[in-house]
């Protein structure tokens, strides 16, 4: 164990540090700050930009091995990132799905064509993905999959409805998890297609949420189409393919993911000072505990990268998604407490719209249910790393 | 002592029940949220006329029903699980209890009845929406020959825009004590107070901020009570705001309930799942105990005792706070569908939210509570 | 509903204060205060002849029927009787059991002989009662009740094992739950049996707890023996009989606890003021919110009491015990932290014995267990009052 | 930036583990528990001299080890979830840090060889048990000739009866501020300090209360460090009692989880409980996340920067509350066991309750981080 920066990660900081700065003081000064909690598309066409621009000048993938374009930077590179990234005001990624999700799966699972077609385009942000999992009625049930797909000649014939699919409204594909085997059920017979979203079969409608945004859609397929090839990791295998790319989901992006909540957390200190309730000793308390819950998650993220990294088995992985989703929805109740009757006032200029600390307050309630429950969270650390009884399936 | 709900206040609450379920389902709720004053004159009329609930807690002096706080109790918290969009609180709960409480007679005589037939609607003019301390009363006065003259900003005054009667809570100026507290009656149409609607995240009921400049009164505006007399309106309202809360916290519980034993996963139904029901299992404790504190807090309005410094207090603390635990489960139990615009979850979420921290948030409550124990 | 009391009721208060005045500045001042929580066997040679007293004044079971050697007193005068019973101080009853347990059960299902026998000397503390319920292996599972009792001629031999005895040391009798019918399972061939604890084949003996004393015990039955016509309710309806039972545990002697628990309360309060952590802002609010708590339990007390006098149906009876247990446990804690470091050092003069405080502290934790534990408290609300699916028995 | 444990610590986690489950098993810590000193003379020969543990984080410069906070915190932590009577917390993780901080350079010379080879025993005496702040210390000193005279009384010692050294804080008479904290190192036995052992719930570590009357020391006796080296002392101590706290969270998830699986309640093991897998759940939540937190404050120890002042409360907060938590549900279920003396759990409750308001309660070094946050 050791805290030290090495001097060469220090000069990495340093050069990261320096180059967002020069571009987002200058070109790209006014999209500082876009896309934080509940206000995921704010500024969406000059975000694509900007987008693009860290792919030109290769900042867009950096953790991607080499030979499919990034940079194959270290862990402690990528979390460095992410922390300047955050620190520096860049705006929330719109490609993260694309990055994070459907690229690192097509790396592991997929062909050498669906690289080569696919890769490029997602790293230099010129295509957009979205995920095609949840479906209505599965809920944390993943594997009560009913979207359909079956042959016609060199193509996959798409027919279902998937649900909560963020960005599906601006992609140009969606990977998607649906049987492929007629009468199949649970795990088995399903298949991971990448699918172009641009076609007359498809048909996205957005979700109004709770705070009168639309941040999610639902996404009807209705005889949509996909070229037989595009199957990842082989027919039937969907749910093995399906079950790593959730894995990718965690890892470096928890380091942006935290470093989003520093500037959350940052901005409801420097209110607390403005408005006084940061001499009141219960408000102290509470800030002080959420501090504290932000530093823990974070040296328990550092621990799950570095016992990742060196192949070390250990538990704390576990509860990073319980942990973080628990401590942000309280985050949003304390900075509701915090701003006392001003909490009520929404955006004046605006027909109905919530200021941040509002979204936040108001988005973080998905946190816990979204990417299974808290409940769904207690099951599995409690089936899986403490090896209790699982809960029978119902008939 | 009886703590039976008598065969009477059972009959009013039926009532109010099968009433509001067919005038207050939530396509009306959605409709009030979007209208100008976030209800509806029709609706209203029919509530304070056909219903009477106007004219409940009104003494029969003043052509009230002269029944008591627990039957008006009765009705809020039915009002709270429809969120029925009417100016009863802001009327009732609020302008009239400082009339009854600290009216002169002549007051009582030109205001109430017209208050208890629904002709005349009315609101409390205090601060800033908050706790109702000495320093949160925002507005000032100063004798002005035979009047008064005040000024000042509320904010967040409950139908401020819409009501037509406006009760003002004012200190006098360079005043530090209560002594110099003093509450007037005057037309929501006076010269030199204007009325801004604000945008709020709970859409069930309109607040609006009150600016008073240089507003010229006169003498026969002055209330008799001062500072008693407000934080006893300010008691009253905390206990008739804990009733709508408990009602939403019953309805989140009713709809937790119904929502789990019809949504399955797994093969199963999420209710009988024990994390899901356990967690319902607690929403009813916070129901059932919030029932016993609050009527017993209606009975001591009834009993005009000291007991109202402590029983207001703990019917606020706890039944606010409880709301919100009760619409914060209801929403994590509801799953992906009840952060969504169209499920009715979120309307209870924010009304909670707002009853919170209206009149004062559970901590400053718990202070209150600490005074009054002598700590 | 109505909170005043009636010019009877102010009487009947007035008359029982000065009768508790009158004798406890009196010849039972010295056992004032005796008798509190985790403090059960406190002065017991003094505090059975104080309860053989009230037994010989009238006031030992004013809440049976006149028939039966009560006063009949109204739902209300009970009330009034335990409120006045603990503000004066009055110690703890020895006699619990058998004057809320043993006697309503046998009024309710006894024979007349075992009322003329019982009734009497239970009212007036000439025998002493413990419950034989709780088995070693059941816990909260009442139902897989293994010990036995078979027929020998005009008596019964019981064979068998009990725990968490209060009071077994101490007792004339005990009311048994056994299996009476060979190789019958759960609710069927339970007999409820009256047997005498003072015979050979009784052994009792002490559990200690974690507080160093011993206030429950293990009974061993090795070919104890009871009269035949000794069983409650007929043969193989102990079930029944024994669910009778537990409701009587509720009712009134629910205000005398809550007497109690104010009694500790205010000892707190009393100790927050003295030391100055009434000053602390967060000890306010938890003081405050024991204080809302505690009322909030009278009211749903007071609620219960009346609904049931009246016939109506409601559900708060079913809060009641999670309610207080989760209430006291948080108590003991709250009266900790107020004693600060304090509450390391216990009793000097003794080889290990708590302070009142810590006691309350560490015989809270046993609140959210006896009794149905906390988890079963919420099963049977979810079950029974919100008719949520049954929990499935294992094989 | 590494934040997994390397070979080598991993090697001494393993070792201790096992060592320790063969001599502290929980037979041998009630024989401890009725022991004078609370802690057998022998064991302890044989964690100091043969484990090497006393000699682990001295500098090599005194004949220790040399090794970090991390493995410091490893064998803490491994002591915690046995609850081993020793004196190695008032000896390393306190009065020795105290030395190698502020100590002399003499004084080191004097004293650290000998507490690295396991031969002194040694303590902090400083104020009540409880927190640290400048109010806190409740010894007084005065220069009387060349050196001073030591009054007071300093409650609840850690070893205070036992231990050859007495490292003292005292403050001087009628000083106001931090400048006038000056620290002792005397010898147990000295004219004028007498020694009461007390009476403490928890009996797995025994405090006593050291009076000072008119005790005359040299000047050779005093630090050079004042102020900042009793809080890097106590800040690290508190960290070293939060690695033992995270010992006890872990036994009581061991053995919750282990209790669980094995009782039958309704014909199934209550492990397989819905409402038991998740207060499991939440426990291992706990515990790894205590991991996390812990390991970063000894990595900070180890890196020696003014994070000390944040890392400190944030493990001495977090892990003791949750140590706390974890012993409540531990208990709660094993339900009757749970509240016997033969059953295990008691004596982890009782450890647990005790570190959490020993060196500060949690809400003191919430407090403390506050102010760090520059709240």
């Amino acid at each position: 164990m050791d805290l030290n920066f090495s001097p060469e990660e220090n000069a990495f900081r340093a050069e990261i540090r320096s180059w967002l700065a020069e571009h987002l003081n200058g070109e790209f000064a006014h999209i500082r700050g876009l896309g934080g909690t509940g206000e995921q598309l704010e500024g969406f066409e000059e975000r694509i930009k900007w987008e693009q621009f860290l792919g030109q000048s290769g900042w867009a993938a950096i953790g991607w091995p080499k030979a499919f374009g990034g940079r194959g930077a270290s862990l402690m590179e990528q979390v460095i990132f992410a922390e300047e990234y955050a620190r520096a005001g860049a705006p929330g990624r719109l490609t993260h799905i694309g990055l994070e999700l459907a690229a690192p799966t097509i790396m592991a699972f997929g062909s050498d064509e669906q690289k080569a077609r696919f890769l490029p385009k997602i790293r230099d942000a010129e295509e957009l993905w979205c995920q095609g999992f949840s479906e209505p009625g599965a809920g944390s049930d993943l594997s009560n999959i009913r979207t359909k797909a079956r042959r016609e000649g060199d193509e996959w014939v798409i027919e279902g409805q998937k649900i909560w699919t963020s960005h599906a409204q601006h992609s140009d594909w969606c990977f998607l998890l649906c049987r492929t085997e007629e009468g199949s059920r649970n795990h088995k017979g399903l298949s991971f297609l990448l699918v172009p979203m641009d076609q007359p079969g498809i048909d996205v409608r957005p979700i109004k949420q709770l705070t009168g945004d639309a941040e999610f859609n639902e996404v009807f397929f209705d005889g949509a189409r996909t070229k037989a090839d595009l199957v990842v990791g082989g027919e039937g295998n969907g749910w093995k393919v399906a079950m790593a790319t959730l894995t990718f989901e965690r890892g470096v992006s928890t380091l942006a993911q935290q470093a989003n909540f520093r500037n959350e957390l940052d901005e409801i200190i420097a209110l607390a000072k403005a408005n006084d309730t940061a001499k009141d000793p219960i408000i102290r308390q509470r800030l002080a505990e959420a501090e504290m819950g932000l530093r823990v998650q974070r040296y328990n993220a550092l621990r799950t990268l570095t016992n990742a990294e060196s192949g070390t088995f250990s538990r704390e992985g576990y509860i990073a998604k319980i942990f973080w989703a628990s401590w942000h929805r309280e985050l949003g109740k304390l900075a509701m407490d915090i701003m006392g009757p001003e909490a009520e006032l929404i955006s004046q200029d605006h027909d109905y719209k919530m200021k941040r600390l509002q979204n936040l307050f108001l988005f973080s309630r998905s946190d816990t249910i979204y990417a299974g429950t808290n409940q769904v969270q207690r099951n599995i650390i409690a089936e899986r790393a403490l090896m209790m009884p699982k809960e029978p399936r119902g008939a | 002592m009886n703590f039976t709900f008598s065969e009477e206040q059972n009959l009013i609450r039926e009532t109010a029940r099968g009433f509001l379920e067919e005038i207050s389902p939530s396509t009306a709720v959605r409709q009030w949220m979007e209208s100008d004053k976030g209800y509806d004159d029709g609706i209203w009329q029919q509530l304070a006329e056909d219903m009477g609930w106007a004219a409940l807690a009104i003494p029969e002096d003043y052509d009230g029903l002269g029944l008591g706080y627990v039957e008006l109790a009765i009705i809020m918290e039915e009002c709270g699980y429809r969120l029925t969009g009417s100016p009863l609180f802001a009327t009732i709960c609020q302008a009239a209890q400082a009339l009854i409480h600290g009216g002169t007679e002549a007051q009582k005589q030109a205001h109430l009845p017209a208050i208890a037939a629904g002709q005349t609607t009315a609101t409390l003019a205090f601060g800033n929406g908050g706790s109702f301390g000495l320093d949160d009363i925002t507005l000032s006065y100063r004798e002005e020959g035979d009047g008064f003259m005040l000024n000042g900003t509320a904010g967040q005054v409950i139908d401020g825009a819409s009501a037509d009667l406006i009760i003002t809570v004012a200190r006098k100026e360079g005043s530090a004590d209560e002594s110099g507290v003093r509450l007037f009656v005057l037309p929501r149409e006076t010269t030199g107070l204007s009325a801004t609607t604000l945008k709020t995240m709970d859409q069930t009921r309109r607040l609006t901020r009150l600016e008073f400049a240089n507003v010229t009164v006169g003498s026969d505006t002055s209330l008799e009570g001062g500072w008693d007399c407000f934080l006893k309106t300010c008691r009253i309202a905390s206990i008739m705001l804990a009733a709508e809360q408990l009602g939403v916290s019953r309805w989140c519980l009713d709809a937790a309930v119904t929502y789990a034993m019809d949504r399955m996963q797994f093969g199963r139904a999420i209710g009988s799942f024990q994390a899901i029901k356990h967690k319902c299992a607690d929403m009813m404790v916070r129901v059932e105990s919030g029932i016993s504190g609050l009527y017993y807090a209606a009975c001591v309005i009834d009993a005009d005792t000291d007991e109202l410094a402590e029983a207001s207090p703990i019917a606020k603390a706890t039944l606010c706070s409880d709301a919100m635990k009760n619409a914060a489960e209801c929403l994590q139990i509801h799953g992906g569908i009840g952060i969504t615009w169209e499920a009715d979850v979120h309307l209870y979420f924010k009304r909670a939210r707002a009853g919170e921290s209206q009149l004062g948030a559970p901590a400053w409550h718990r202070e209150q509570m600490a005074l009054a124990m002598d700590l």
